[in-house]
């Protein structure tokens, strides 16, 4: 088979899987442009509006890939949101008491947070696989302790003032157009999308989450596999702390505040089964379109705090349900 | 930590959470060690229902007096009334108990905060504009400021608040607002953030977008970080400042006198005032 | 060097409440078969997953090749060359057949971690031609039929150049056709030196391709003797510890009342205009090649899956079965084929799953009574024979055919008229085989009607009165128990009509 | 066998099963009377503080019994700190609005929040059974826009003043020493236990969490039984709501944010499996107690806010790991 028509087939088999979802994004990106044109604000398919979006997504982004590969092991993760804060707590830390060189500071403490992150991540693995600690409570105890300790870590109060270099990857944009950040969850998608589908570890992933002990049968390396999986999970949730404190010129412990449950709800809008196995990287990233294009449409056409909350949760299941019919139209 | 026989203070506060907070019970407690009481401090997190359980477990333990901050003005009541049957004197800071037997509140008023700021914005914008708020309506000092905002801006007919967006008091949250915000409406003059994370959310959401000249931020709190951007002259212009540590200080000294017997007025309030760059380069 | 691949000595291994293994001993050479055979629980399972890493022993010795090994994993046990196929399937449901048969070793681009595809995709279909399975190597497995993934089971342990398989009844899920690939693959493969552990409770397969046989009963070893040295009987004695006369008790009991009719039942893609009758007192054997679409038809009449047209009648009346609990009211029980995903709560006790069909008929005030439940459980573990420490072990510790007594004792307890057993004998020993055609003619007698699925011929000939023979998803023909032979079902299951000689 | 013997064989099968945890309670009181002591605080062994923590604990167990239903069908149900706001609020709004007699418009109000609070775990049920969208999402989305609608209907603020009377449930106590909470909390317990233990449904329930496949091929009658549970589930998170709000006095949508996760734990480290199929209403009650006892120690001996939530990650994931290395060391 060449490869155009292997491209084909599979852009054909991503329409028909993810057709309605995407469909769903349009629909709501119509919605807000209607009523953005009513209410005289203004036009909400502008690109420069798209481009804000985009942005605004990264951080969901980077921490949706890392999300779906637990998922797909039939983990879960909760201790995303609070390690957003982790991450940026630490790294501005470190530049904050760091001095001179400020480009060197930057770089050691992105790293050492992203080390961090690794050691949350595996402590995290080493509890679901050694300890057959279930990953709901692994991550919702983590969650909670590392919210504590991000918030001890600062002082109870955002770190800053940060130097100005510190916003590159949150704010620089290249060419003055491309946002750091948005290439960066790009780069992301697309490694992710890779690992899952052309790698060993990517089948691996999907055998656990299918049928773990049988994948153990058939010498599918599990502890080492799930581990990787949560460290690589955690270290892209930092990086999304990373991205924000960047945004934010300061490490703030409260942020990322139950971020976990939007992000989960992005993957498995996308798609992917909470009982491990089935999922994709391109799902993931329309489901967080979907809920993405949401959460700017609302403030873009100005609903208030409360009415976001009621229309959050009526799309969500939306979008599931729209799924749930196709599926079963076919099936 | 004081000598044994030592009055002991109970007090269940909104959160640790917030600067505001922070700086007040370093004031108390400073103030506490003065006064050679036993400050014993809780957290309620947002939480009515553990403030609730703090509140009980304080008078299981004994205290002599009580200090409440409380999540839920109408919800604390039954447990002051309890306080009340055990002779404890309670005593609220910040946010006011609605309807409770209270010895003494003390606080700055977030409604006169709101007004001041609203004024503030008029001069700054030659009283005409499109103010835009990052909003944070489930907390009760929020509405007020707000609520205070508003009534004071309806005095300039050609000023007009034109969209608010959540910001839940977080500087994330904010931020993401802020950008939809800016996104969204053209020819927008002002923002008034309802506290200082918000006001820092939205500044730096101004600065990502380059709008940092054209639009001007208003905040609340008056904490050390938004000091420091007011007066380096940054798009964030003024904040009200609720003075968290004097807060702190006359409410341990209003218990103190209280529990020597003195006699308190049922009101001490602090004074809010507006800083902007002046009147910190006044310093 | 020894002349053995493998040697197991005085493999001890203990559970809760369970010796399962007792000094067991066994030894393997290079290109033989050596079947090994025992009543459901003797432990044949558990040697075996000792010996693919799957399980620890509790004391033991095992040498490979004459060198003493301690088997860690699974893993392990494959880069030693030891690779099985296990009772229960292990495949990966939302992977293809190609991934599945390649998990864990799939082949990559030079150095690189990509794998490739073209290369898996190719060796696949290489390997299953090999058995001679046509399968879409792009499919994914929980597509599959349960034969179907069988195939791919036996794919994936030869994919691996092993010193050994171990095939713990690999013969259950299939008909004859795949049986007979599979039995050609064995013999190619202990052509090549290749040693073979093969696991079955059909004794013909054991003469038919056996060079050993070790018995084991009880957890203990018995005894390992050239299979030419033995015949039927010998070995049944040394299974089952006594003698069995017939191994096919049938009794032929005058027919009464229709039971059920279905006419013109169809489910476009599994079945299409099937029609058939089953009276009360009746036997009646539904049989086919694989993919046929029995269990289809049987899942249908018991409300398990809808049916786009057609109509069933239940004592002449016509019904609407909406659903298992519906066709539980109106006296119709399924027993299906697989036991691990549809028969059982593994999680649960013997004593839940034996009553959880009719707990209603234990309910006293709105609780359920206990003592009933027990007596009920205990009177099942005694007149089945069901091998288990108590009634409330875990069924998921009972060794597979002790699980299908209990999926057994569940549907006798439901008191159903209309009984279908689909595969009923699958992974059952012959003493316990025996035991159950005496209740499925205990059930006959007391005048209920049962329709048997079955995939072994001499059991479905053994058996039943009538048998309906299906192909690819249509009634090919029915034979009356007298006119019926293998020849005959085997002509009508390939599609060749109905046979000279036989008319209905 | 006899009715005593009977007992006390049950009694020892649950120190088997749960005499780790129950180590796991008295270590934690243990910890909690020493430091107390150093501190110069009252005893936090005496009476009227275990009556206290208790009392305390009456909302999360009353929830936390219905999370164990949800749970052992397989499911789970983020939606219940949602509904403490939303029964609280409904109920407090209709006594507000209602006159005289209080009594009767007291009993109306409880009695509309309760059917509210079905209606919604009706929702949840019908999502789940008939249109098979994962209950982690279908209670994700209630839970958002329950939270929403609260605030909408109680105008952001809590709903008071409300009557005395009102306070009853949460206040009163009999005799002037037992709560009527407390009361209620155990009552709901024992029946939950019968329920499950006794009863067809709780045999079903059970049967779904292990095979749900295998439990409808034997005639269970799956999406009834799973419908009753979220309603059940529901109805005892909005009645966890009524308690909160009477004792408050108030009707709060700003109550129970974040409780889902507290009572999921406590319903976890009880020993019952996410996965479903195992657990027991004895071992969520001792769950409790090991939540209820560290939240209360934890403000007994003063333990400010950013270490308590420190402490509270790595007390879950202690008592989780006690239970499974007891575990391993049995099997
Ligand atoms: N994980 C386990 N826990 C407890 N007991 C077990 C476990 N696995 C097997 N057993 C017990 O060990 C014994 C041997 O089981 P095994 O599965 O090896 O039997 P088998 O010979 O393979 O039987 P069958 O022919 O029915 O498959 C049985 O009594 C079984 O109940
Ligand atoms: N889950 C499934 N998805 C798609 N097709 C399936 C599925 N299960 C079975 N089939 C197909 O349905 C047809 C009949 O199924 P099945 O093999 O169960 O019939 P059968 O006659 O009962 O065979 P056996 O009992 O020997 O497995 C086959 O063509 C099979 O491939
Ligand atoms: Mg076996
Ligand atoms: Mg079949």
């Amino acid at each position: 088979m060449s490869a155009s028509t292997e491209a084909r087939r599979s852009l054909q088999q991503f329409l028909r899987t993810y057709g309605v979802l995407i469909l769903a994004v349009v629909i709501e990106c119509a919605i807000f442009e209607i009523i953005a044109r009513r209410q005289g604000v203004r036009s909400f398919l502008s690109a420069s509006s798209l481009v804000n979006i985009l942005n605004q997504s990264a951080i969901y982004g980077v921490l949706a890939v890392g999300m779906t590969f637990v998922i797909l092991t039939g983990g879960i993760d909760l201790s995303v949101g609070s390690l957003i804060a982790f991450g940026g707590v630490i790294s501005a830390l470190v530049v904050h008491h760091g001095g001179e060189p400020v480009w060197m500071w930057i770089v050691i403490g992105g790293g050492v947070a992203l080390l961090a992150g690794a050691a949350a991540g595996g402590l995290t693995g080493l509890l679901v696989t050694h300890a057959s600690v279930p990953p709901f409570i692994a991550t919702l105890a983590l969650m909670s302790s590392l919210r504590g300790l991000s918030y001890i870590l600062a002082g109870g109060r955002p770190i800053a003032p940060l130097p100005d270099a510190y916003t590159f990857l949150g704010r620089h944009r290249i060419g003055g157009l491309v946002p750091v950040g948005v290439l960066v969850m790009l780069s992301v998608f697309v490694l992710g999308a890779v690992l899952l589908n052309a790698t060993r570890f990517g089948r691996h992933v999907r055998a656990i989450g299918g049928n773990e002990e049988g994948a153990r049968l058939s010498g599918v390396p599990i502890a080492r596999t799930k581990w990787a999986v949560y460290c690589m999970c955690s270290m892209l949730a930092v990086l999304g702390g990373l991205i924000l404190s960047s945004k934010l010129g300061s490490g703030d412990p409260k942020a990322g505040l139950g971020d976990e449950l939007g992000v989960i709800a992005a993957v498995v809008v996308g798609g992917t089964s909470l009982s491990g196995g089935r999922g994709t990287i391109g799902g993931t990233f329309v489901g967080l379109l979907i809920v993405s294009v949401l959460n700017s449409g609302l403030n873009w056409i100005g609903v208030e705090s409360f009415g976001q909350q009621v229309i959050l949760g009526v799309v969500i299941l939306g979008a599931v349900l729209l799924d749930r019919f196709k599926m079963h139209e076919r099936g | 930590g004081s000598e044994p026989d030592a009055k002991v203070v109970g007090a269940s506060l909104l959160t640790q959470t917030h600067v505001f907070y922070q700086d007040m019970v370093a004031a108390m407690e400073e103030e506490a060690k003065k006064q050679g009481l036993n400050l014993r401090i809780q957290y309620a997190e947002f939480d009515s229902s553990k403030q609730n359980n703090q509140v009980e477990t304080f008078l299981i333990q004994g205290v002599d007096a009580l200090l409440v901050a409380p999540v839920d003005s109408a919800g604390i009541k039954p447990v002051i009334a309890d306080a009340r049957a055990k002779n404890v004197p309670v005593f609220t800071v910040d946010i006011a108990a609605h309807g409770a037997d209270v010895v003494s509140h003390i606080a700055s008023d977030n409604r006169k905060g709101g007004e001041l700021l609203a004024d503030y914005m008029a001069k700054l914008l030659g009283e005409k504009g499109k103010i835009a708020i990052i909003d944070h309506p489930s907390v009760a000092s929020v509405q007020d400021r707000t609520a205070g905002f508003e009534a004071s801006l309806a005095k300039y007919p050609d000023m007009s608040i034109v969209r608010r967006v959540p910001g839940e008091g977080q500087r994330d949250k904010a931020f993401r607002a802020a950008q939809d915000l800016l996104q969204a409406t053209s020819g927008l003059d002002g923002i008034f953030a309802i506290n200082d994370d918000s006001a820092l959310g939205a500044l730096a959401a101004l600065e990502a977008a380059g709008l940092e000249d054209k639009i001007v931020v208003l905040g609340f709190d008056g904490t050390p970080e938004a000091c420091k951007q007011i007066r380096k002259g940054s798009a964030l212009k003024a904040d009200a400042v609720q003075y968290p540590k004097e807060i702190g200080r006359t409410t341990i000294q209003t218990i103190a006198a209280s529990l020597r017997g003195e006699a308190v007025p049922a009101e001490v309030p602090v004074d809010v005032r507006v800083v902007d760059q002046a009147s910190l380069a006044a310093q | 060097m020894s002349e053995f691949v493998l040697e197991m000595c005085d493999v001890i291994k203990r559970f809760p409440g369970v010796l399962a293994l007792d000094c067991v001993q066994f030894n393997l050479r290079p290109g033989e078969v050596h079947c090994l055979v025992g009543e459901n629980g003797a432990g044949k399972s558990t040697l075996m997953k000792i010996l693919a890493g799957a399980q620890p022993m509790d004391s033991g010795v095992i040498r490979l090749s004459g060198q003493e090994i301690h088997i860690r994993s699974p893993h392990h046990a494959q880069q030693l060359g030891i690779s099985m196929i296990y009772q229960e399937f292990n495949l990966s449901p939302f992977l293809s057949v190609a991934e599945n048969i390649f998990l864990g070793r799939e082949p990559r681009i030079g150095g690189t971690p990509l794998i490739n595809w073209s290369r898996m995709y190719g060796d696949a279909r290489e390997i299953l031609g090999r058995i001679r399975v046509g399968l879409d190597v792009r499919t994914p497995v929980n597509e599959l039929s349960v034969a179907q993934q069988q195939m791919v089971e036996i794919g994936k342990a030869l994919s691996f150049n092993s010193k050994l398989i171990v095939m713990d009844e690999p013969s259950a899920t299939l008909t004859d056709h795949e049986l007979a690939a599979l039995f050609d693959l064995i013999r190619t493969l202990r052509g090549q030196g290749i040693g073979i552990i093969y696991i079955s409770h059909r004794l013909e397969e054991v003469f038919e391709i056996g060079d050993r046989l070790t018995v084991m009963r009880d957890g203990q070893y018995v005894g390992t003797h050239p299979v030419v040295d033995l015949n039927r009987e010998e070995i049944v004695k040394m299974m089952v510890g006594r003698e069995l006369k017939d191994e096919f008790p049938k009794e032929v009991f005058e027919p009464g009342e229709e039971r059920v009719r279905v006419e013109g039942l169809t489910r476009h893609g599994a079945f299409e205009d099937v029609s058939f009758s089953v009276r009360t007192g009746e036997i009646v054997g539904l049989t086919g090649l694989v993919g046929a679409g029995r269990t289809e038809v049987a899942r249908a009449i018991f409300g398990a899956d809808r049916i786009d047209s057609g109509q069933i009648f239940l004592d002449g009346k016509p019904v609407t079965v909406r659903s298992p609990q519906d066709a539980i009211r109106q006296g119709v029980g399924l027993l299906t084929e697989d036991r691990k995903g549809q028969g059982l709560i593994l999680g649960m006790t013997v004593r839940e799953n034996t009553t959880l069909a009719n707990l209603s008929s234990l309910v006293k005030f709105m609780f359920v009574d206990r003592r009933a439940e027990r007596t009920t459980t205990e009177k099942f573990i005694g007149e089945l024979k069901i091998k288990t420490p108590s009634i409330e072990q875990v069924v998921q510790n009972l060794s597979g055919g002790n699980q299908q007594k209990v999926i057994l004792a569940k549907w006798l307890f439901t008191e159903s008229r209309l009984l279908i057993f689909d595969e009923p004998t699958r992974g059952i020993d012959v003493g316990a085989k025996v035991e159950i055609y005496k209740l499925m003619n205990d059930l006959a007698r007391r005048g209920d009607a049962i329709l048997m699925i079955s995939s072994e011929l001499p059991e479905a000939l053994g058996m039943c009165d009538r048998i309906l023979v299906m192909h690819e998803g249509r009634l090919a023909g029915e034979l009356q128990r007298e006119e019926a032979t293998q020849e005959r079902i085997m002509h009508l299951a390939t599609g060749q009509g109905m046979p000279a000689g036989a008319g209905v």
